[in-house]
């Protein structure tokens, strides 16, 4: 990578989580004056997982992610207005409003989908690889989870399994230090997820999971060895989440410092201190949040959710 | 008599504290229960007070209600907390293969005194793995105790006759009406996990309901009395044991019989309300009865198609006027 | 025409062996299912014939549901067996919360094209782990479908269907009838997803039935009609979509309704049928409607005890008896 | 152990490992004739897992098998006639013949009961370890499973929240190579589940299951373990079955040769050339089966179990 392109490259990343965080800032001003309603589970601070990802990952990879999945869709490539609208329970080209903010799918971006079960999505991304697989597309079923999620039993159901069927499945471990308002280490005997991984016999890295690059050369191997050994890999990105679990949670639970401390290591505050180009990290920052205020306007414009059609499409066949 | 005007969400923990105090085998566990004093706030205080006989767990369902099993039959109390109605599923096989059979399969020999405490429903903006009324898939299982608490006073009570029973008993509550207050006597006497009850009186129609439904019911039968139709309501509290004997006697006044719940109709347990009434006094009814449900379909998180769909007061008094009144002539 | 005299179980296999056939994007795996030719023998050769498209799991049901579900959206044509019924239960987070709400709440952008088969039922000695009769509470579920097979052809048919179908199906074989023969004809058309059928004609009852409990009902029907009783059989065959206008046309003639299954009474889909029933015709009904299942308790292991539980061929001749002819006298 | 108590020590192994055997090859004469109906799985070459393990299990322990239960149970001490009638549908004291061969409790003989859902006791068993740990008994819950039931969720659910409450719990995972008519190692990527148990950072350890002393031996530090520390423990007991997975399987998927290999290791063909005592063995034999003739005669005088009470006791409360 030239010097040239070194900071064109790390802009873009930059470009892409502040996305992500001027988005989900405007959807927590949204949430307050009630153009959302409904509880709402922000990545603030964890952007630079989706967006590290998502650099490598292809279109025909499936990604499905949490409830906290804002992040990546956007690195997808969903439109914002689209998200905004499917947020604001509007008529949205993604699912006319009935996923809401924590549980939407955009396929056609490669985004099977959020998932609000915690560690539900990890078979379904099974079944992805899956399939890719029978249809030698050269291509992987990718799933974030929450640290929380190694705890639920589908999820090493599927590591087992996609292990024993040799499956090309890539699991995203965003360990942000919490499972809702309890520590993870609370919850979790295991010293490290990438333990976990090793007794399926799959390969693992522990990154760093407020680096995009680091993120992104990780999910680099993992999509390689899945797709050119059929074998599953999983990555656990250590991360913090800097604002509450949901939108209504006032986290009593923190020690004092750890959000200060926190902050001095988040994506963001660190790529535009090795960025180190106020200039140009001000110039991204206001073109985001101009097209950020352009697709709310679109947003805005589209019909709130029409009830007629709510009982539309339950079924591919005969209605009843 | 002690009686304290309080919220639902607050009877709820005033159950709990008084079984942690009055049986020194009772524990309760769940997701954030602990030290965060639970997601919406049923344990607060709880740890502090009781120490390590409330604890928090991994998000692990299934462990957490096997848990709760074998603790039970090894001489624990278990109150153990599903933080959703919709996680139940995750725990499914737990909670009808394990727990369901355990005292009858053993003969006695086990007894799986354990109590099941979630909340459920859907309300505005929550998606379709968050809202469901599930209640249904339950009561159709020998072997297990299901009720729903309508009001403050039953979530105290019910709670408190639940964690008593010897039964495994499942209480779903009702988020949305977690704020809702009510004077509940804190020492009354303990209640038998049985009982439906009549909740207003009125000779026009029979308005069976249970859980959150119970308020949208009575809220419909408020624009009912302004039209001079007097609906009886009747909060059936428990699935299971099923009380039908007020229903019948006042279908045998009314003649007229609707169910309404928020589950979706079809499978739903308004079925069994229907048919047993039929069964039982066919020949009393002077008009078809009615099921008042959601409709058939997931619950989208839109509030403008979630509420198309679910049994709103307004659609609840609009169905029941058609019952009393079917040619659509005013009754009165 | 290719009609062969084939077994139920033989019939599964020979649909399996059609469908692999037909769609290059069907997939079929289970436990057992492939090196050992399937725990009944459903998918006996498959592996042979179809190599890797057919393969074992491990003991894994939630993670093969969700596999199943990735799959299927992601465009090939899973057909996945749960070997009992019983076990759908371990898979239960993944049947209702994930493959039901795919369509719907993508707005149609994820196609769940997948069948989920099982088999069900009690059979002398079976333990109450592997004996329940569970469709309840999967015809609840918005967003399935649901069919239970009576007999070889709709083994064959129904299966086809639900394979070929866009929707998440799930189908109920029964192993008591695993071994039963019928002329199957294998090249007919494909049938819909849809579809209940009149298995006999009589001008004194309607029973509506479905799965094992209709070869029950025939076999009292058979009874019923040398006492002189004439009773008309519904199979419904399919839960979801539900079709009742057979049962309409019937009851129209006979006025009278009895429902019989052999999952336990209480929430069981018989209610469901009872309260369709009345709440369209309940006018035409000359006597209270009858709901003939297991009674309602766990299912014990001694065939003594199971047989005393489950709607036996004399439990319903002899229910459909009184309600044809209520006062006991012998109706003739 | 001096020389005289060796062979005493030894004897009492083989007998009730006998027991056990001639007890399940009654059992398979009882399907024959009809006399027991339904699906049964035997434990046959297993039974050094039961009777090694229940040598140092106390009154207080509580354990939990699967439907492959005979021989824990009758390890535990149940009663032989009992047992039989139970599995004969008979009005037994057990259950009254509610639980059937793959279904039945004795918690009076600190046998919590089988289970017929693969993996399920797993977490009954860490609920049954938490309440003696709440009750300061001293005592452990123990549950044993197949090789195979490492792959369901709820077993992993439950190993990471033993480690986490710190609750005494002994799984014991018995690898008898088989998953029903699949090899173990077609399903299974972890090349042993011991790895597993670290993950959770569970102390394990692997043993010779055809060995009744060195399973005891496990047990033993097992036990000590969860009693001592409060951890949980993993034993994984290499064994094999000489039988079908249930009383219909044709075994066609048995290799060549395999039986007879493993019918050189079995416990009862090794424990009797360690005892090397033709004499001694062939008394055992002969008394264990006087005693089964004995105790099959008492079963087949319980009556069946009566339809009367086919409804009673589904609750504590009001019945409806
Ligand atoms: C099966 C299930 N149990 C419980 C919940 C409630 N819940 C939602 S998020 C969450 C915490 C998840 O923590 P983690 O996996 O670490 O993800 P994070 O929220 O930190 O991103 C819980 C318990 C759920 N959605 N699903
Ligand atoms: C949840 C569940 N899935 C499937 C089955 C069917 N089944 C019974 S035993 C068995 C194999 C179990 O293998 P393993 O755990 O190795 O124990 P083993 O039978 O070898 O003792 C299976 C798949 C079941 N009983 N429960
Ligand atoms: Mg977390
Ligand atoms: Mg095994």
């Amino acid at each position: 990578m030239s010097t040239l392109e070194a900071p064109a490259h790390l802009l873009a990343l930059y470009e892409q989580m502040y996305t992500i965080r001027a988005f989900e800032e405007q959807v927590m001003e949204l949430l307050r004056i009630g153009e959302i309603t409904g509880s709402t589970h922000l990545c603030i601070g964890q952007e630079a997982v989706p967006v590290g990802a998502s650099a490598v990952l292809q279109a025909s990879d499936a990604v499905i992610a949490t409830y906290r999945g804002h992040g990546w869709a956007i690195a997808r490539g969903v439109p914002l207005a689209a998200l905004f609208a499917e947020l604001m329970g509007r008529a949205s080209v993604l699912c006319d409003g009935r996923g809401g903010s924590a549980y939407f799918m955009a396929p056609d971006h490669g985004f099977l989908g959020e998932n609000s079960i915690v560690g539900a999505g990890v078979p379904m991304a099974l079944g992805a690889a899956l399939a890719r697989r029978f249809q030698r597309r050269d291509a992987i079923g990718l799933v974030s989870i929450g640290d929380g999620a190694m705890n639920q039993g589908a999820v090493h159901e599927s590591l087992n399994m996609a292990a024993v069927l040799a499956v090309p499945l890539v699991v995203v471990v965003e360990n942000n230090g919490y499972v809702e308002m309890t520590p993870s280490q609370a919850l979790t005997a295991k010293p490290a997820h990438v333990r976990a991984a090793a007794a399926y016999g799959i390969e693992s890295v522990l990154v760093d999971g407020n680096d995009p690059d680091a993120v992104g050369a990780a999910v680099e191997r993992a999509r390689a060895t899945a797709i050119g050994s059929q074998r599953p890999f999983l990555i656990e990105a250590e991360t913090h989440r800097l604002v509450g679990h949901y939108s209504g949670d006032l986290q009593a639970y923190r020690p004092p410092g750890e959000l200060d401390a926190a902050r001095l290591r988040e994506p963001l505050v660190r790529l535009a201190a090795t960025i180190s180009d106020d200039e140009a990290t001000d110039a991204v920052r206001a073109r985001v949040a101009r097209l950020l205020a352009e697709e709310l306007d679109v947003a805005r414009r589209v019909p709130p959710a029409n009830p007629e059609r709510a009982l539309v499409g339950l079924y591919a066949g005969p209605e009843r | 008599m002690s009686v304290v005007e309080i919220s639902y969400i607050r009877a709820v923990n005033e159950a709990l504290a008084w079984a942690l105090a009055r049986y020194p085998e009772s524990i309760i566990f769940g997701e954030d229960v602990a030290l965060p004093n639970g997601p919406f706030g049923a344990t607060k205080g709880l740890r502090a007070r009781f120490d390590e006989r409330v604890f928090d767990t991994p998000i692990s369902e299934s462990a957490m209600v096997g848990t709760a099993l074998g603790a039970a039959v090894s001489g624990l109390r278990p109150v153990v907390e599903i933080m959703y109605g919709d996680f139940l599923l995750v725990a499914m096989d737990q909670i009808v293969n394990q727990v369901a059979n355990a005292r009858y399969v053993s003969n006695g020999a086990l007894v799986p005194r354990l109590t099941i405490r979630t909340q459920q429903g859907a309300t505005p903006g929550s998606c379709a793995q968050h809202s469901q009324s599930l209640e249904a898939l339950f009561a159709h299982i020998p072997g297990l105790r299901v009720g729903l608490a309508s009001n403050a006073v039953d979530a105290y009570e019910m709670l408190r006759a639940a964690i008593a029973s010897d039964d495994p008993v499942l209480i779903f509550e009702s988020r949305r009406l977690y704020a809702q207050k009510a004077a509940v006597a804190l020492d009354g006497p303990l209640e038998a996990v049985s009982g439906s009850r009549v909740v207003a009186e009125g000779g026009d129609v029979t308005v069976v309901s249970w859980g959150a439904a119970v308020s949208d019911v009575l809220t419909a039968r408020t624009a009912l009395d302004e039209r001079g139709v007097h609906a009886t309501v009747v909060d059936l509290r428990w699935l299971s044991p099923l009380d039908l004997n007020p229903v019948f006697d006042s279908v045998a006044r009314t003649g007229r019989l609707a169910v309404v719940h928020e589950a979706n109709t079809t499978g739903g347990f308004g079925g069994e309300i229907v048919a047993r009434v039929v069964e039982e006094m066919g020949s009393q009814l002077t008009a078809a009865p009615v099921r008042i449900g959601a409709r058939d379909c997931r619950m989208p998180a839109a509030p403008s198609l979630s509420a198309a769909l679910l049994p709103t007061p307004d659609r609840i008094a609009a169905e029941l006027m058609t019952l009393v009144a079917p040619t659509g002539a005013p009754a009165s």
